[in-house]
């Protein structure tokens, strides 16, 4: 413990002579410097920024992760990476991909675009907004420090117990595991509440639900499915933890308790997961395919209520991941049955989008071609999905490549893609600068057919017989080319994503500024200026249609209708609570990741004394005077 | 399997007095809706469909009460299940909406007192919800199943009472009345989705559970021998869950696209137009922008 | 984007079938490869759920192909395309379809998973209790008195009845050929019922991550002729546990010393037996060591040595401290051991 | 936000408070929220204490641990709070911020009150053998019980800190959402106690 108030000590110090030394002016000094004005932010936009920022970090670690992965399972019998230090990598890959990865990058588009698409000037609570995000980076950095010290969690992201617990895998790894995610956890789950709050709460005046973009929707939808997928991962991580650290007996046999139940408890979770990571992501297509094909939507509300629909279903097919636990067949076909009826909305929105695009006139621009390939990449990775789901089929498939290469085509084909065509879709508008479309060209031809290549053999290697998480296979059992494929199409995808990182760089730098509708947009983002003003709109807008900012375009107008007076703005102050309290979380994690209760409880003291002084603050907040800059416009 | 047959070919499987009521109760709704409409005031036509759906949750009301499936259901499990899937989830919101509206306004018109008040509190929706599936987990709770099943008035009651509690939870999401309409379409599916949360703790117990819970049944196999009394076990939660997800999936589609309809109704696409629709005016205590933001229009 | 088609159409089939060639001459470990009943159904749904995915992925594909070919921009094209709203009709028919082919696939996935769930006539059957331990098999005969480890040997034409457990972590049950997997949990029974039609090596390996050496649980089930099984039984109740030369016996008293407080053997007169290693009765006639490596003499001296080297993590401790004299002798025994 | 200014400006206090800012609309509305969050955190424990309440191994079964008094004695305490916590929030829609602030004070005795009650209880159970690492059944057993009992702690600063804030700024737009609120995690928590008594003790005692 106190190590670590040397440390924080000594850091202070550190920064303090780096700037020029300790004196009256070192905390004004520290107040107007950038990287404090990102720490204490509250705008949503700068937390979607902080967000995509910290999920393309995350990335590459991930990344990395998988290309030694794959660089170890390129050859037979390859003795690169073995043992622990595989399960490691492996885990970690899972692990970051799906919490630090994935669902952030997501929570950085919707950050920023979902209160510019109901027309509101900030989420619904801005300071937590700002605190699941501090939460999210440090559970992450927590989860990614085991790799300095003490090793990473090596018991595979679903961290099954028994493997898990204290006898057998003794180290710190799994603490890890455990207290990362629940901080992460912790984060996501507020983030969860704010979207929905903002979405019923904020929307601008006319802006009823079925007006509501699509990708509003999905966010909408995946938030429910967070509030209620979560906590069970709380709880099932909280039992992880104690069995950790305290011996409790939920898991061991010895002790009464029962290995299954962590099972149930993480794909009650982890089921419909997967579809928060995939929902945000079709909105993000529906958004990119009707702007492109200069269509509206085919078939809006059979879209939404399919959205709906998969959320529903989504709870109640968790056991199709545990059909050879061996639950006996009744609870296996009932569940079977479930599974494969989450084939028919998902049908219903890939019918649409092609009906969308039928009749239009089909721009392809990077974000396009993204969504276009996203097409065809997710109904192979959905009909794997299926097959999976015919329960004696699962017998053969299940923990085998097979299962990798479905949940790599939807994941990827779904979520991935569904990310890189809204950062391109929306880059201009947050960044307020054009990508490269070149560039972009380059980075989708290079990374999409990599995908294909390192993913569509592993079908094979399943069927072959190759378990999934094995860090070397024995030559002469036809699994040697495949492999080898597969390895070689990740490097492809390195290098598409290389050429985005490049393209990324280009433009931010020296790419030309962004009108603020380049793209001959229908939704509201598009009718302000691109970046937009701290407070969005200066005059909240009346929305008297769907794709309201096409239809007024359509009417000639320039500009929506505002529906209220110009006036003064109120806004949030930025605040620094958030930050310490994520410290406080921290801290308290790596105590009890060292089995150290003083230090864990000392953290948690840091936590709430920072709410107590929130809930004492009065916080005025300040206000905003457009009126004398728009009047000019 | 010939056991399981031969209950229906036997007419003295029939109940006499649940026969009696359902044909009844349908000649008295035939009669109200037809010939005696006119007594009534502020009446109006019933539509087929109308009359259609209750009289299939009537008959469906009969299936479960009055045909053998009711004596079948104390000898296997797996068709007591059934029979409560029909009971609590199909058949109330059939008849709820075969229902006509000035009929139910007739009837609250007849009602007054305590009762009505009881109905007020009773159809809450989170009242209505918790009380249904809180009754309904409880009955499943083996000591408690076993004590009703034990006799037969306790049967009774608590079929009864269940299926009372089960109308109440129905009442919220079919609204049939719209000035008792108290959720908007959106808390609606929100409500049917907790209903189904809620429901799935006692099936997900029954379903899973490795022995026999229910004393009760446990001679099922007479009847039916390829399941043996677990299989039987499970298969009852299975039908109830499976159902209930069906059920439920289109009273889900069912609120949804009556809510598009409604709000579509006059709108043209492309065309900016200055009605509010329903949603933001129907849910005033959550849309804030209807309330408190000046310049926005409140549209009746 | 005109690729796609050659792959899914194409590309699915083909593939297929020319890699079902492909890991000829070895034992086999191949789900396409069935040699029994289980193994067999299970690749028929494989098979027709691959069919009727394929035809939706076409579907797709075809209508998709059409679309960016016929409906991309045109240079100079100025006009807004049509804003359609929607088509009842079109809806409905893209909901139903897919109903009508998930419940095609629906009966037979149910049927099926009954039928193979069916508890085997305990007369016509042959039950082998499996353990499974960080990184090795036990399997125990317990109607004919006869254990085993890593190799599990079978009559052909008989339902083997394999009811597991688990003695630590989770694993899974996995001989592709034969059928599909079973998870083996820590304090409760599971089953699997296998049969194979004909004589024959198959590959198995454990599918349920266990820890550092989870890639190298390999077993093998040895199916044979129910004459030769016979032999088999026989054999392995009566094994040669007794050293036929001085070497040996060196390496039998060296065992005594170091070995049998984890591994038994029987017939050679030990009195301890240990239980947290492979039962070592008639080694000598293991193909493999540990499930991973040949099973001949300069392996087994390397395992010896130091098994960690061949699987990372796993519960045998080194026996780097014996002279070069000892390993030999102790690897004439267990050679020896038929 | 507009409406703010509007307020201060009209004398006296809107009828509902706690709604009349979107700020508090939006922070009941997300309090709701997390407390759906939270029931299906406990719902997850629940079901695993169902699970698991088999498993008592050597330990006393929950048949021969429970006893009714007390738990009926704490029950009630609990019940009793929740009505306080009414009674509090009605004083503050009659503006009457010390008669909040007692009845609030009355809330928290009560949850003290039975804080004890319960760490008396556990105190009985570990002499008997009955603790969070004996078995199964304990584990699940304190999981489910200490993380209310935590509930029930926090709730007890927490309106202890609403308290000192209604006594330095009484009610204003800004501080009633925040008493509202409390109140309302105050029965939800109560709400968990009703189905900790019947699912745990009611039906344990029963087998
Ligand atoms: C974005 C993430 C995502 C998505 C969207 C999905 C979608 C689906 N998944 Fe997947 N899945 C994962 C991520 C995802 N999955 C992950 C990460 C795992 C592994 C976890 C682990 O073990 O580590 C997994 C594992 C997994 C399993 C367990 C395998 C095993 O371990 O044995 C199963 C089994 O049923 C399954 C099924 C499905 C199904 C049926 C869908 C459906 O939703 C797909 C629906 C879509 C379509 C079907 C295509 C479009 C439809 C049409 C064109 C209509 C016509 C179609 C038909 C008539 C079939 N998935
Ligand atoms: C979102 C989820 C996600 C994503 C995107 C990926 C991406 C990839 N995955 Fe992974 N994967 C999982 C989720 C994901 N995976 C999960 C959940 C598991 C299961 C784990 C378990 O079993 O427990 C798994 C397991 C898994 C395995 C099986 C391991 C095993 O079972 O032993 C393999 C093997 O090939 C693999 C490969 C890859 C590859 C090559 C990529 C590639 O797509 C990666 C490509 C990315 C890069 C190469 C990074 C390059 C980046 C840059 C150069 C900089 C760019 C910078 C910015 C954007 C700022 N993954
Ligand atoms: C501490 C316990 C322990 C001791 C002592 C021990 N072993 Fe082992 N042995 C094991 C375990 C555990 C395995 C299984 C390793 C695996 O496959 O993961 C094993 C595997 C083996 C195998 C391969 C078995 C097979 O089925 O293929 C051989 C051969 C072997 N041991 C020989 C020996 C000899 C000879 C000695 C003494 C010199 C010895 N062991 C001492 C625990 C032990
Ligand atoms: Cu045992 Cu993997
Ligand atoms: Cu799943």
């Amino acid at each position: 413990m106190a190590t670590i108030i040397i440390l924080i000590v000594f850091g202070l110090f550190l920064a303090a002579i780096l700037t020029g030394g300790y004196n009256k002016k070192y905390l004004e000094r520290v107040q107007q410097n950038w990287l404090w004005e990102w720490i204490t932010t509250v705008d949503h936009k700068k937390i979607g920024v902080l967000y995509l920022t910290a999920g393309g970090f995350f990335f590459t670690v991930g990344g990395l992760e998988a290309l030694l992965i794959r660089l170890q399972l390129m050859f037979p019998d390859n003795r690169f990476i073995v043992g622990d230090q595989y399960n490691q990598l492996m885990s970690m890959h899972g692990t970051t991909m799906i919490f630090l990865v994935a669902l952030p990058l997501l929570f950085g588009l919707m950050n920023v675009i979902v209160p510019l698409q109901i027309g509101a000037r900030d989420v619904a609570f801005p300071f937590l907004n700002s605190l699941g995000f501090w939460l999210y980076f440090s559970g992450g950095l927590l989860l990614n420090l085991s790799w300095l010290f003490g090793g990473a969690p090596d018991a595979g992201w679903t961290s099954y117990a028994t493997l898990a617990l204290n006898e057998f895998s003794p180290g710190p790894g799994v603490n890890y595991y455990v207290l990362g995610l629940q901080i992460a956890g912790i984060g996501t789950l507020i983030s969860g509440i704010n979207f929905l709050v903002t979405i019923i709460n904020m929307r601008a005046p006319g802006m009823s639900y079925l007006r509501m973009p699509l990708f509003t929707w999905t966010t909408f939808v995946t938030s429910a499915l967070i509030l209620f997928a979560f906590p069970p991962l709380t709880a099932g991580l909280f039992m992880m933890m104690f069995e950790r650290l305290f011996d409790t007996n939920f898991f061991t046999t010895h002790g009464g308790g029962n290995v299954t139940i962590w099972q149930h408890i993480f794909w009650i979770f982890g089921h419909p997961e997967v579809y928060i990571l995939v929902l945000p992501a079709f909105g993000v297509f529906s958004e990119v395919i009707s702007t492109f094909s200069r269509k509206r939507l085919f078939g809006y509300n059979s879209m939404v209520f399919a959205v709906v629909l998969i959320g529903f279903l989504g709870f109640m097919v968790w056991v199709h991941h545990m059909f050879t636990v061996g639950l006996g067949p009744v609870a296996n076909t009932i569940f079977a049955v479930a599974t494969m009826a989450i084939a028919v909305p998902t049908g219903i929105k890939v019918f649409n989008w092609l009906a969308t695009m039928w009749g239009g006139s089909l721009r392809f621009t990077t974000a396009m071609l993204y969504a276009a390939g996203f097409i065809v990449m997710f109904v192979i990775g959905g009909v794997t999905g299926v097959m999976l789901g015919v329960v004696p089929a699962d017998w053969q498939f299940h923990d085998t490549y097979f299962v990798v290469a479905h949940f790599h085509y939807v994941i990827i084909g779904g979520t991935l893609l569904g990310i890189l065509a809204g950062v391109y879709y929306w880059w201009p508008k947050i960044f307020g600068r054009m990508l490269s479309e070149k560039w972009g060209r380059w980075n989708f031809w290079f990374f999409y057919p990599g995908v294909h290549l390192t993913f569509f053999p592993q079908h094979f290697l399943g069927l072959y017989g190759m378990p999934r998480r094995v860090f070397t296979y024995p030559s002469g059992y036809g699994l040697e080319l495949n492999n080898l494929l597969s390895s070689l199409g990740t490097i492809l995808m390195t290098i598409g994503l290389l050429f985005f990182l490049y393209n990324a760089v280009w433009s931010l730098t020296k790419g030309p500024r962004a009108e603020s509708d380049p793209w001959d947009g229908r939704t509201l983002e598009w009718a302000i200026s691109s970046p937009p003003p701290e407070y969005n709109f200066a005059q909240l807008p009346k929305i008297r249609s769907l794709d309201p900012w096409w239809a007024e375009k359509r009417e000639g107008n320039r500009g929506m209708q505002p529906a209220e007076p110009l006036g003064p703005i109120h806004m949030p102050s930025s605040t620094y609570l958030p930050f310490v309290m994520a410290i406080g979380f921290f801290i308290s994690g790596i105590g009890f990741v060292f089995h150290s209760v003083r230090v864990g409880v000392l953290g948690l003291l840091i936590v709430i004394v920072t709410l107590f002084i929130r809930s004492f603050q009065e916080d005025e907040g300040f206000h905003i005077h457009p009126e004398e800059e728009v009047k000019g416009t | 399997m010939d056991m399981l047959l031969k209950p229906f070919l036997q007419p003295g499987m029939y109940h006499i007095g649940m026969n009696a009521m359902a044909l009844a109760l349908g000649t008295a709704y035939l009669w109200i809706t037809g010939p005696k409409r006119r007594a009534i005031p502020e009446s109006a036509p019933v539509s087929n469909r109308q009359k259609a759906l209750f009289m299939t949750g009537l008959c469906l009301c009969y299936l479960a009460l009055g045909s053998p499936i009711n004596l079948i259901g104390d000898e296997l499990f797996s068709v007591h299940m059934f029979q409560q899937s029909l009971l609590y989830l199909i058949m109330p919101p059939l008849i709820l909406l075969g229902i006509p509206d000035w009929l139910y306004r007739w009837g609250f018109d007849q009602v007054k007192g305590v009762w009505r008040g009881l109905f007020t509190l009773w159809s809450r929706p989170l009242l209505s919800l918790l009380v249904f599936n809180g009754l309904f987990s409880l009955y499943h709770v083996p000591r408690v199943f076993d004590t009703i099943m034990g006799s037969a008035f306790y049967h009774a009651l608590s079929h009864g009472l269940l299926t009372l509690s089960a109308f109440l939870m129905w009442w919220p999401v079919t609204a049939p009345l719209p000035e008792q309409e108290r959720l908007s379409p959106l808390r609606k599916m929100a409500y049917i989705c907790a209903a189904g949360v809620l429901l799935t703790p006692a099936c997900a117990l029954i379903i899973f559970a490795d022995h026999l819970l229910f004393t009760s049944y446990s001679g099922g196999e007479r009847l039916f021998p390829i399941l043996s009394p677990r299989d039987d076990q499970q298969m009852g939660g299975v039908i109830m869950k499976i159902l209930q997800e069906a059920v439920y999936g289109v009273a889900l589609a069912g609120v949804f696209f009556q809510w598009v309809r409604r709000e579509k109704r006059n709108e043209t696409y492309g065309i900016p137009t200055d009605h509010p629709s329903p949603s933001t005016t129907g849910e005033a205590n959550w849309n804030p922008p209807s309330v408190n933001r000046p310049g926005e229009e409140k549209g009746g | 984007m005109m690729k796609q088609k050659w792959r899914i159409g194409a590309g699915w089939v083909l593939l297929l079938a020319v890699i079902i060639q492909a890991g000829c001459g070895h034992p086999s470990q191949s789900v396409l490869d069935p040699a029994g009943p289980a193994g067999r159904s299970q690749l028929g749904l494989i098979y027709l759920s691959t069919g009727i995915m394929t035809l939706v992925v076409i579907v797709v594909a075809a209508i998709y192909i059409y679309v960016v070919y016929r409906f991309r921009e045109r240079p100079g094209e100025e006009e807004i395309p049509e804003q359609v709203e929607g088509s009842r009709k079109l809806e409905v028919l893209w909901t139903v379809i897919p109903i009508i082919l998930l419940v095609i696939l629906a009966v037979p996935t149910i049927s099926a998973t009954f039928t193979l769930n069916k508890k085997p006539e305990p007369e016509q059957s042959m039950r082998v209790n499996v353990v499974g331990f960080q990184y090795w098999w036990g399997f125990e005969y317990p109607d004919l008195g006869v254990q085993t480890a890593n190799e599990v040997h079978i009559p052909t034409g008989t339902q083997v009845d394999f009811q597991m457990t688990s003695g630590d972590v989770i694993h899974a049950f996995w001989a592709p050929s034969l059928g599909g997997k079973q998870d083996l949990n820590p304090g409760i029974q599971n089953r699997l019922v296998l049969e194979a039609d004909r004589p024959g090596v198959y590959e198995g390996r454990c599918t349920e991550l266990c820890g550092a050496s989870h890639a190298l649980m390999n077993f093998r089930v040895i199916a044979h002729p129910p004459e030769e099984f016979e032999e088999w039984v026989a054999s392995m109740r009566n094994p040669s546990s007794q050293p036929q030369t001085p070497l040996a016996s060196e390496g039998k008293k060296l065992v005594s010393q170091n070995c049998i407080g984890c591994h038994a053997i029987d017939g050679a007169g030990f009195e301890i037996k240990g239980r947290t290693g492979p039962n070592l009765t008639a080694f000598g006639k293991r193909t493999r060591i540990a499930g991973v490596w040949e099973n001949n003499k300069e392996n087994l001296e390397a395992w010896l040595k130091d098994p960690q080297v061949v699987k990372p993590g796993n519960r045998m401790p080194a026996f780097d401290h014996l002279s070069k004299k000892e390993i030999s002798a102790l690897v004439e025994y267990l050679s020896d051991l038929k | 936000m507009r409406i703010e200014e509007e307020t201060s400006t009209v004398a006296g206090l809107p009828a509902e408070p706690e709604k009349a800012t979107l700020e508090g609309k939006n922070k009941i509305l997300g309090f709701w929220l997390f407390i759906a969050a939270e029931t299906t955190l406990f719902a997850t424990m629940f079901g695993t204490y169902l699970a698991l309440k088999g498993e008592s191994l050597a330990g006393p079964t929950p048949g021969e641990l429970y006893s009714l008094p007390m738990v009926a004695a704490a029950t009630l305490i609990l019940l009793t709070s929740s009505l306080t916590s009414v009674l509090a929030i009605m004083a503050m829609h009659r503006n009457d911020a010390p008669g909040m602030i007692r009845w609030f004070g009355i809330t928290i005795l009560l949850g003290v009150a039975f804080l004890g009650l319960e760490a008396y209880e556990f105190y009985e159970y570990v002499h008997e053998g009955h603790t969070f690492t004996s078995s199964a059944f304990g584990s699940s057993f304190y999981l489910l019980l200490g993380t209310h009992g935590s509930h029930v702690l926090y709730g007890v600063f927490w309106i202890l800190a609403l308290m000192i804030q209604g006594r330095q700024r009484g009610i204003t737009v800004q501080t009633a959402p925040k008493f509202y609120v409390a109140s309302l995690y105050w029965h939800f928590v109560d709400v968990v106690w009703v189905f900790i008594f019947t699912v745990v003790y009611l039906m344990g005692m029963m087998e």
